[in-house]
């Protein structure tokens, strides 16, 4: 184990995975001579070369798409997209070509490429660039959405991501980049795609998250110990496949449920957690489930009024009392 | 440039063609019959394009087209019964009747693909160069679509990566004058399509695409030059009989400049050349076309009396691994 | 009252608009000279000239954003996509810009567009192009989100969507084209945009459904009529705003919820109804909400496996006896 | 051809690039201290472009741009105070605070705005021609954008439709040779950018983009052109002297490149030029130079002192009519 950056974690399963197999290479705007907008691919252009590091054009749909292609005979590409909001410009490759070819030609073709996006807000950078709409590529069968909330899940999930045979769409929360963890040194460490985990224990209620808010919703849960009241706080991870299982035990024995998004609330991943979760313990809930997410307008950038936008650790402090009828 | 082709070869063109054409006019009465379903865009008139560019291509290189595919996976040497039995939605389609009219591949044949939306593909054959320059292997890649389809931005995304990274695609526009009813001139600033290379200031042409030894000879040329220095754009002018695709209203059009067309037909034009040039008689033009009926029978036969797909077909191939991989 | 099909009530609706306003006008691939892939426009470009009904480059990006470019200063384009698969070209346009440009500039542009796309599976079309994917649409707040079940909801849905100072995404299911029914002539008839509607009087279970899927929940609400259980069904309509007030006074009424949708389950329509109809009745469920969705598998073209992965009548009473707890 | 300016309307152009240059020195300081947030795209070095193609526009003319846009909206003349308070995100600011740095805009003075998506206004821009065109009037639109902005199918949808329907359009590319740290050659096929206009066989040019004087010239006659004939594309050759935007560690150029420019710089040389001329003399252009400081001050006092929005701006302008229309 050592003690490591997001960012760090990141740029580390990168780096071993493209020493493990000469074919995983990466392309992106700026990934090269700039050494990544967030700095993650620093040092690699002198490290691996131009050929397996990549400057592109500003060309989102080319960039998702000629990785895709390169997967289609056998590479294993990993495309930056930059920012999660600018994989709108690649939609429909992303949707209808990556997430649908394998299916299509009844296997013939496969696309293992993993299509990696900074997603998020907080940083003032106005509606068009802080967006979390991860849940709308989620939405299509075929594709992995993966979004880790911890440095060691960073590195395990994208290891995992670069070996897998499915296109993965892999989402980097860019304020998370800083946060520190320890993290395993293997080489072959993975953490498996479509398992959800447990990051805290509790017995009160269940507070279900994934990637920045997985950390606003430890926070809250620590806040509430101080309270007396013990949330038990699990990360799903991955989006797509979405695992429940963990959450409806939790629920079982806690009987409340709290999900955390940083997206719109409407048709937003708590939409479906939860629906899923009443579904499967229905008699065990004590209260609906409730959902803590972003309000439904575009992001402003005055900060104040952007901050009040975004879930917050007392919102959730809020929800989890609600839940749990508490005043 | 490439090898003129012997005899034998220029007959086998030949059939190759008819074989497509009447492939095409089987495959709409099959529609008609409600034995084929979805959208089915007939190769009608455009038949010596695929015939002549897959000629030219190389067992190694690699082949994506859109959805008008039919002539292009007969061209590539796909199995004829398999192809039939794919527009019928059958389990031994080369798609296993999940792709349809529109979605024939063959991994075997490096024949990735008709793709039904418009320019979907050009990015994708954009990183099949990038992936044969990555693996150093002498291949190119031909990405064949409609004149139509270089109004969209795919089309220029694509060949500006292929011309920065001298990727080995040549990008083959079928202009047959028409996107659906829209006339070339009333959606793109240039009417010949070629010229839209200079923006790239890359390699690029013209050629005849009803004469299937033109076409083979420009094709051949331009995957040379691929080969060698990038991306080569090469429009073939053609025509499409048929509507748009079965259904067509046709009201964009004349029948006179149809007729018109028709007197260019590729098969025609190339059948008197052969006999012209003592190439082949009547006769054997007959028995060419004779054989072609035979397999033709065969294949319908084939995809007529072949199964549907298992219930289980539906939810297999969602992922590789549906499982999380430990 | 007139009786006309589905088609028809759309193009009338287009018509009387272009009659009323002279700052109407439609762009898209072949609504002009081919007369609209769907029929919807034949005719029209004889009525109002090339001005009026322009037939565009297969360009969608563009032909949504200059669409938005006109109605910024003024114009009132119905911005034709031919199909919902082919938005997903002009997804940043449509999510990142005409979404947003009001709020952004803080109300000092207005983007009055009205983008019509044609929805739904069951033609055999094939993975790309028989796609229900609205949701993907509704989660973005700016958006308007409209989907009408029936000939009149469509005429007057689609003229209050022209007539909006909001961008309206208007999804029209190419299978209920040839749906016929009665359809008010009034000039200014106008069903308003954000409002539920009770299609069907019920007192044993409520089903929630929009589109194509309203037929069928109506087809299913007659048969189980004939076992002796009275379905009420609601027609959603609107997907953004979603009003869910009709569903909760149903619920309350009828104790049990069925919501249906042709588009994947996952992260669909039906979780955002059933989470807030849980959130807002959840003491009135006697059984957790069901929803009837499609497989999660990208749609094939053979016959069978397609309408095998489509919800049918028959799933829909499956599921209602289900949630009243019959075998 | 645009008519010669008079000596005193050429003053004032050398006191907008001044006012442009220190209005961002000031946002740079500001962003230093906090008080601005976000990224923060600083125009200096490039002053003339916006300053010389302003002086062009006629009143209705209209413009967007991209985020690198105080220049332009200052040129444009939107109140510099309000500019300042948008920098800074107050109530008062051209965008209520809402927008930032990025997306500054006032219907007034038909600027529709900074745009943060790379060439995601080139099809609204489009799109205002287009209405133009539709309610007969006699304006242009102006559309700016970097030459990193040429490589993505935006470009290329847009200049093809305007090309295809003849639209009032000038699409400027302001080449500063950078897109972030991507050097022109290494992510566009052609470097000179005004030569993809052959593609859509449009009017195009090039034009030293650090002189003001060929600036206001070149836009003019291309807004001419534009109204009359259709689109133009118009390239002006320029460079950036700060990075990208705030913190970029400016890994991909060298200061020897950077002080080559400065040589050029279009204040300097405008300056001289102008005391050459016998226009000005130094008091004269320091006493320009002094006017804009207390401009800036004010602008910066204003912005401070303004207040944030209120909690109910975070919910306003969402929709026009959130409520059903009945
Ligand atoms: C992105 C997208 N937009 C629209 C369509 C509908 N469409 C299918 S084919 C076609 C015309 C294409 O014309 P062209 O590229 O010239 O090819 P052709 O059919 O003539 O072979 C259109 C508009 C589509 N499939 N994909
Ligand atoms: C679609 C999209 N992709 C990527 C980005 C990130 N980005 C912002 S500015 C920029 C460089 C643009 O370069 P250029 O067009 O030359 O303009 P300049 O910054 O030089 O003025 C990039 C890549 C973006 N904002 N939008
Ligand atoms: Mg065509
Ligand atoms: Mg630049």
């Amino acid at each position: 184990m050592a003690t490591m950056t997001f960012r760090e974690a990141i740029s580390q399963a990168l780096r071993e995975e493209m020493y493990r197999d000469e074919r995983v290479f990466i392309m992106g705007e700026e990934v090269g001579k700039w050494g990544g907008t967030y700095a993650v691919t620093r040092g690699f252009l002198d490290e691996f070369g131009e050929k397996r590091v990549r400057d592109t054009p500003i060309a989102e749909s080319v960039i998702v798409g000629a990785a895709a292609g390169a997967a289609i005979v056998g590479l294993r590409p990993v495309a930056e997209l930059m920012t999660i909001n600018f994989a709108f410009l690649a939609m429909d490759q992303i949707v209808n070509h990556v997430a649908k070819l394998h299916y299509m030609f009844n296997g013939q073709i496969t696309v293992p490429i993993v299509i990696r996006v900074v997603g998020g807000g907080g940083r003032q950078l106005g509606a068009t660039h802080s967006q979390s709409p991860e849940v709308v590529f989620a939405h299509f069968p075929g594709l992995k959405v993966v979004a880790p909330g911890t440095p060691a899940d960073a590195k395990g999930l994208l290891k995992a991501a670069i070996r897998d045979d499915d296109p993965v769409f892999f989402v980097e929360h860019a304020t998370l980049y800083s946060v520190r963890g320890e993290v395993p040194e293997d080489d072959d460490y993975l953490v498996p795609i479509g398992v959800s985990d447990v990051k805290r224990q509790g017995k009160d209620v269940t507070i279900v998250s994934y990637s920045k808010m997985l950390q606003v919703a430890l926070e809250a849960a620590n806040r509430l110990a101080e309270e007396g009241i013990e949330a038990e706080v699990i990360d799903l991870r991955t989006l797509r496949p979405l695992d429940t299982r963990a959450i409806v035990e939790s629920v079982q024995k806690t009987n409340r449920l709290v999900v955390v998004e940083e997206g719109w609330r409407a048709y937003g991943v708590g939409a479906e957690v939860a629906s899923r979760v009443t579904e499967l313990a229905f008699d065990h809930l004590d209260a609906p489930v409730r959902r803590v997410a972003q309000a439904e307008v575009p992001l402003p950038y005055n900060r104040r009024l952007e901050q009040m936008a975004l879930p917050q650790v007392a919102d959730v402090i809020r929800a989890v009392k609600d839940v749990m009828y508490i005043k | 440039m490439v090898p003129e082709l012997p005899h034998d070869k220029l007959v086998a063109l030949y059939g190759q063609m008819v074989l497509i054409r009447r492939f095409e006019e089987k495959s709409a009465e099959l529609y008609t019959e409600g034995k084929i379903g979805g959208f089915l865009h007939l190769y009608i008139g455009q038949e010596a394009i695929a015939t002549g560019a897959c000629k030219a291509l190389h067992k190694e290189d690699h082949l994506m087209t859109a959805y008008r595919d039919h002539g292009w996976a007969i061209a590539r040497g796909l199995d004829l019964k398999r192809i039939m039995a794919e527009l019928l939605g059958k389990a031994t389609g080369v798609s296993g009747g999940k792709g349809g009219s529109m979605h024939l591949a063959s991994a075997e044949h490096h024949y990735w693909g008709g793709h039904a939306i418009v320019g979907g593909h050009l990015p994708l054959a954009t990183g099949i160069g990038l992936a044969i320059r990555y693996k150093e292997e002498d291949a190119a890649v031909l990405c064949a679509f409609g004149e139509g389809s270089t109004n969209i931005g795919y089309f220029h995304e694509s060949i500006n990566l292929a011309a920065v990274w001298k990727l080995p695609v040549v990008y083959l526009v079928e202009n047959n004058r028409y996107g659906m009813g829209t006339e070339v001139g009333r959606a793109s600033a240039v009417s010949d399509i070629y010229e839209k290379g200079c923006a790239y200031n890359i390699a690029n042409g013209q050629v005849n695409g009803q004469d299937v030894q033109a076409v083979y000879q420009a094709v051949g040329d331009a995957l040379e030059s691929a080969r060698e220095r990038g991306p080569f754009l090469l429009e073939a002018i053609t025509y499409r009989y048929a509507g748009h695709s079965m259904g067509d209203p046709e009201r964009y059009r004349s029948k006179a400049e149809i007729e018109e067309w028709r007197a260019r037909d590729p098969i025609l034009l190339f059948g008197e050349k052969l006999k012209a040039q003592g190439i082949a008689d009547d006769a054997k033009l007959a028995a060419v076309r004779q054989g072609v009926e035979s397999d033709l029978v065969q294949a319908v036969q084939f995809a007529e009396e072949s199964p549907e797909p298992d219930d289980s077909a539906l939810s297999e191939h969602v992922y590789v691994n549906p499982l999380p991989l430990r």
